[in-house]
């Protein structure tokens, strides 16, 4: 089926200059920490709750720790140390974050024999978090095997985004009724900037809705409801990205979510989160992520809102190629990398359909068994919402005829609103329109030899490959620096969230990443 | 709960989307003459979300926004369908033992109106959305006069097949051409028979308002997506049971 | 090009069978006249305006005529007879027409010196009229040198229907600016049926404005004025249709209309015009728009308005192949041949966008030489506007990748009112979309041999031939009377304008015919 | 002309069109509902053209038809463009001569609002619809502290940077995000200074009623669509030359 005769050394260098540009950016994320990943780690050893103020157990307990001796040690070894000081059992932790809050428990970096007990117990009690991950994996394995998965592809991925749990619930299943097979519950504009996970269900969330344990588990439980009645298995996604990204992948572990939106520079550029919290934070997510059989959403889209899709389109295929070799580093299965790409090229540009239809045939063929993620139009669209409808259209049509993995339905009302329950409507109808008038069209898309579509195609892999060897000299951490995606220069030493990471000390012990590092 | 108001993603939010073109340039001025009207039907806050030239004269424009109304479900006036829904059986059973005749149906889509396919989906046996048409009552005799009927010929094949329900059908609606056509053909009738004889008027059409038949002087209306034993039920339901 | 790998022999067969199932229709043209026929004849020879009631002078002098002697003379014999009678010239021939009407004048048939007097002013009489039209067609030459034709294909084709020539003109104008190449004039719903051509500029149409001499020359200057601002000749657009088909023809060569709307059965099926009448009005009609240069648009897309778009398919190409025979023998050349067909198949039918294709492609490679004329989906369209403003865009899509010659642009409203303005100009934006999008995708698009498409299309050709073996051996008229096409059953001797017919006798004499098949 | 009305294809016709979305099943009610709003928004008559039912509660319209209200292009209030526009060598050859100094401009998105695009199309030297940003203004100063800003730190800046001017985008708008960003904005700045040492408060996005300075607190409000050129002109007209 490949369309777009590529050239297998160009297909292969491509992917060892990503490798060599993402080593030392791995080499980085394996040498350090950051508040969230040692909150994520007490998380599966069971802390959970927040204090009256809605700051959670986890985040009070990570702060104690790293008041009397830092972060640099890890938060597990002083925390079960503690514990046993205290002579608490390990299904107590949240107890100890309590009195940890209240300044009543002290904190040390234990050594010998106390250390290998703290150790001990540590690894234990996360133990019983994986499990309980593990759990859920299979659990979705037996529901799938019971409901099936969606008949089609691409699977058809629909946002939610009230700001309200409550209003969120029925219209994400009315949308699982009129046909998404993935439902996307949107974060509040605020969220990814707070380094804490809120707590409880919540209503009032600014174009989007908190991400909360409680919230994954009542939207889980409804779209659980929706799969037996619909006799297909609804996914539902959330935002393992932000400040609280190692966190976010834990709780979605526990809370059976089925894929997540997580890339490896997105904070970095489009919320200015420091990039090394971001790859460290992301390294352990995407851990968590593997076992928990989630698959992963990457952003390469989002380059495409800020920068000319055109012009940059190459930008998109080093992204993939960079988020690839993470993913795979972090024992990430092909399966499970929904790489992004999206439809944003200007619509006056003369034969745009056709370029999308490139670009999107390249990803497919870079990635042949990666479960692609093709975003709809968004920069593009103005308040003309016949028009907007009629784009994306062209947009579903360009994913069935390219063999785009997971479909991001598109809104006519994108340059207007979050998507009102009729936007949603017409859109799922736009889609089953397409699909079903025009599924089987890509048998019928050959792309003329040497013609326009395939020299688009091997014209941006040339330039990624040529952007790879720069960014191979550069560095990563350089390339991103200057501006190579989406325009946005982040250099490594500014960003939010910086004050939160630290390089491990010797004695850094991390049960959690054991665990996982050894499955 | 009787009140509700429009629906965009919250409940109460009354959202709703217009869109007019009014016949002036495109400037702000234009654009705030848009959102005056917006404002007048009632949209507060209205976004003008675009705003299109078209020729020298003419903008076209997209408002979204709140609409301050009310809506009171247990004000709506419809005519809600007052007569039990039969079976072709049914309705065969009833004309047989009730009537002892055959009833008898006169269709006509009248004026310059060549659009068939309506009154066909009616009274051929091929029927609409599964349901046969009223051809294929036994009890039913049917004399479909096909389309641009004129008004007089209407009356008397009414007159020669004694017909006990006369069926016009109008679609187009340009310029009111429906309302015209109708007022025309039930005053005729009204002219030619004395009410006792006069058959049942009944018309349909995909953009008539059900509640106009007094106004038009017929005796019931049908509009979108009618079917043909919803009309046999009915017929029956005036022509044999009252 | 040939993407169908349809079998030569099969092609030609159909046509062969077409020739022969069209001839007896074709014989019965050539030995009848019509009211019609005879007042073209009149209006070529000079005949012009109306009684103070409205009623053309063409018509009062053939009413004379019929009344006295009967049609089957044909008129032009008496009534030259009439004018050397009453001494008057050539260039009075109206006001002879208003003494007939006054019944001041007798009419006979001429015989031996006074026949050959008459039928020698007669003939060059009518041959102004036909220079008239030669003038016209040079006129249109000169305009589409100075101006340009559109830069693409297919061309775009608006309707503007108002009922009121004086806000048609603004509209068509806007349209024309907006990228519009051919304007049709949308007549109102009941003049078809009238046994005239209404006089004047009019403005009280019902969901279209009256086809009338002066309204053609109105609407002709308004888009000449257009052409001139926009750097490309502007085509105009009318019915030679219904009871006055041949005057239509004629005002239309006259006053430079571009293409006429005439097709070989819609009168007879969708406007229950007497078959015979049909036909020889037709026959005189296309002899007429030969000669002034005027491209022909066929119905056969109104079949599948009232039969189903899939089950009925090989109707539309059956009579696609009767128009062509009876076209080619008026005289009309490839060029001139608008073959109708409609994108109107179900949009839930699985793979109907593929469909569409197999369908659209076969009347493509049938008739590779004729601008194909292709039709929007309307019975499909629902007052869900938004839905229908994307079937159209794929519609559009169907055409360009097809390689159709005129595009007629589908409406949004098209379930709801006559086009708004505002409908035009979104429709317009969709079709500038999709031909700027992808007007070169039908380089990639191939039909997998021996596939979904290839065969959809053999398979139409198959039942078409099919068809026309059992119509020859039928005979049409029989054909249209079973209710072969559009499921309308029409016999011969009956419908509206049956009177208005008559057998030529032995006498029968007409200028215009003569003139014309001299050519 | 001074009163006009929407324009569907011909004079006077009044035609518009309207979708929403009523929490209620569909059914002949649904549809009398329906029409209810679109009689109370002036609509007369109206034809309902499309019913579809959502899940299970709610039911999307297609409403077409005509109003009855008029607009009255007289008495539109816009606001309009109070000051000349000018060019980037007009604007600095103004500020080098009267001002004498460069003019500092601070621009931020603020709240939680990552968007940029916007203000990076007023600010940055790249531009928009082919006019070169801010930047590019030799006498001009300009600090672009991107997204995310809080209010107190854009505060900050602005006294750091002594911003006679200070630029702030707002795109997120659900919930009125931008309306309260900008009155604490505005009350921030008023707090910190006195009113002659404040800078000059401008906001921007797409979906700002322009109107609404006043009530926001604010010196001017740019819509869609906004050119650096506007801006800069309209700085120099309020910060030189008045
Ligand atoms: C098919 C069609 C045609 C065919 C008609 C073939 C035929 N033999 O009927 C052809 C191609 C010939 C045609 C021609 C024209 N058409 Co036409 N046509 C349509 C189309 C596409 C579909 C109509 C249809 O068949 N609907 C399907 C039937 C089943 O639905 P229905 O009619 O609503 O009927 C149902 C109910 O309303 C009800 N019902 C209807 N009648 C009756 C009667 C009784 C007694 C009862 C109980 C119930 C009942 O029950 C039916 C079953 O549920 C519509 C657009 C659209 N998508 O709606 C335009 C449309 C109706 N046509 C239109 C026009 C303007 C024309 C022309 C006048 C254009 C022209 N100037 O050339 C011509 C001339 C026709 C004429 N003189 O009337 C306009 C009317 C605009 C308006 N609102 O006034 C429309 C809306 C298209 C448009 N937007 O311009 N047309
Ligand atoms: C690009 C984009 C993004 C990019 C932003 C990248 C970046 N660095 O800016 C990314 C992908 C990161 C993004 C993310 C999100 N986005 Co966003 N995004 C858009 C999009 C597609 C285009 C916006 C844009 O760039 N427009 C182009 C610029 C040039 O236009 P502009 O902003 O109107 O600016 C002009 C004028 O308004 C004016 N102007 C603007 N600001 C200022 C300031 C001053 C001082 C002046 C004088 C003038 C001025 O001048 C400018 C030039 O003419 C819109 C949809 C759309 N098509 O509009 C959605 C949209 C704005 N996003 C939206 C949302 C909800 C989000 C998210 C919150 C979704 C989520 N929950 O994950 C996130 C989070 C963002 C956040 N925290 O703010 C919504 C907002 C809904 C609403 N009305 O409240 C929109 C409308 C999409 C939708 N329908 O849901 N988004
Ligand atoms: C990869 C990725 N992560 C996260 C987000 C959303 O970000 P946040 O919830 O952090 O605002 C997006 C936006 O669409 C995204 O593409
Ligand atoms: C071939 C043809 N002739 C004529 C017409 C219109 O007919 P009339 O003006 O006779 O109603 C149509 C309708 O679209 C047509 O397709």
């Amino acid at each position: 089926m490949a369309k777009l005769d590529l050239d297998p050394a160009l297909v292969s260098r491509a992917r060892e200059l990503a490798r060599r540009a993402g080593q030392p950016v791995v080499d980085l994320a394996r040498s350090h920490t950051t508040v969230s990943v040692e909150r994520a780690v007490l998380r599966l050893a069971g802390v959970t709750g927040a204090d009256p103020d809605g700051i959670p157990w986890v985040n009070r307990l990570v702060d104690a720790v790293v008041d009397e001796i830092g972060l640099e040690h890890g938060v597990a070894l002083p925390v079960f140390d503690a514990l046993a000081r205290e002579g608490l059992p390990a299904t107590d932790l949240t107890l100890l974050a309590q009195k940890a809050a209240a300044g009543s428990v002290r904190f040390g970096v234990p050594t010998g024999k106390a250390a290998t007990a703290a150790r001990k117990v540590a690894s234990k009690a996360t133990a019983v978090g994986i499990r309980a991950v593990d759990r859920k994996r299979a659990e979705r394995d037996r529901l799938i095997k019971r409901f099936g998965d969606p008949k089609q592809r691409p699977w058809i991925y629909l946002i939610v985004a009230t700001g309200d749990i409550y209003e969120d619930i029925p219209q994400a299943q009315a949308a699982a009724r009129a046909g998404a097979d993935v439902i996307a519950v949107i974060r509040s504009t605020g969220q990814s900037l707070l380094d804490y996970v809120p707590e409880g269900p919540t209503r009032e969330g600014f174009a989007g809705t908190y991400a909360t344990q409680d919230n994954f588990r009542l939207m889980r439980a409804a779209l659980d409801e929706s799969s037996r009645e619909l006799k297909r298995y609804v996914r539902l996604t959330n935002y393992a990205s932000g400040l609280c990204m190692p966190e976010m992948a834990t709780l979605a572990g526990l809370e059976r979510l089925d894929m997540m939106l997580n890339d490896s520079m997105y904070g970095i550029l489009f919320r200015d989160i420091n990039p090394i919290r971001t790859f460290v934070d992301q390294r352990f997510s995407r851990q968590v992520h593997a076992r928990a059989g989630i698959i992963i959403n990457t952003g390469e889209d989002n380059y495409l809102t800020t920068a000319d899709a055109v012009d940059e389109a190459h930008t998109v295929t080093v992204s993939q190629l960079l988020n690839e070799f993470f993913a795979h580093e972090a024992g990430l299965a092909d399966w499970q990398l929904g790489l992004g790409h999206a439809f944003e090229i200007n619509p006056e540009v003369p034969e745009s359909f056709r370029l999308e239809l490139a670009h999107a045939l390249l990803a497919r063929e870079l990635f042949p068994d990666a479960p692609l993620k093709w975003m709809p139009p968004t920069k593009h669209m103005t308040g003309d919402v016949f028009r907007g409808n009629l784009l994306d259209g062209f947009f579903n049509l360009a994913g069935t005829m390219t063999g785009q993995g997971i479909l991001l339905v598109g809104m006519m009302t994108e340059a207007v609103v979050t998507p009102w329950l009729s936007d949603r409507d017409i859109a799922l109808q736009n889609v089953r329109y397409v699909l079903g008038a025009a599924g089987g069209l890509h048998e019928d898309f050959v792309p003329a030899p040497g013609g326009f579509i395939q020299q688009r195609a091997n014209q941006v892999l040339g330039e990624a490959i040529t952007l790879l060897e720069k960014i191979e000299g550069d560095t990563l951490l350089q390339a991103i620096a200057d501006g190579t995606f989406g325009i946005m220069k982040r250099p490594p030493d500014r960003g939010k969230g910086l004050a939160g990471v630290a390089k491990h000390a010797d004695d850094y012990f991390n049960p959690a990443t054991d665990l996982l590092e050894a499955a | 709960m009787s009140i509700v108001r429009p629906y965009g993603d919250t409940t109460g939010d009354g959202m709703v989307q217009l869109s007019f073109t009014l016949p002036i340039p495109h400037d702000k001025r234009a654009e705030g003459a848009a959102l005056q009207l917006a404002a007048k039907m009632g949209m507060d806050p209205a976004m003008l979300v675009h705003a299109k030239q078209m020729g020298d004269g003419f903008t076209f424009f997209v408002v979204y926004g709140r609409v301050t109304h009310l809506v009171d479900t247990d004000k709506v006036e419809v005519v809600e369908r007052d007569f039990p829904l039969l079976s072709a059986k049914e309705v065969n059973a009833l004309v047989k033992r009730r009537l002892r005749r055959k009833l008898s149906v006169v269709g006509a889509c009248i004026g310059t109106d060549a659009h068939t396919v309506g009154i066909d989906a009616i009274l051929n046996v091929k029927g609409i959305a599964g349901e046969k048409g009223l051809e294929y009552y036994r009890e039913l005799k049917v004399t479909n006069l096909g389309a641009q009927v004129t008004v007089p010929e209407l009356v008397a094949a009414a007159q020669r097949e004694r017909a006990d329900a006369v069926l016009v059908s109008q679609v187009v609606t340009q310029r009111d051409a429906h309302l015209h056509n109708t007022r025309e053909m039930s005053a005729a009738f009204r002219e030619a028979l004395p009410a006792d004889k006069r058959p049942l008027l009944v018309v349909g059409g995909p953009r008539f308002d059900e509640s106009m038949a007094g106004e038009l002087g017929v005796d019931r209306i049908f509009g979108r997506g009618t079917t043909p034993g919803e009309v046999a039920s009915y017929l029956v339901h005036e022509l044999v049971q009252s």
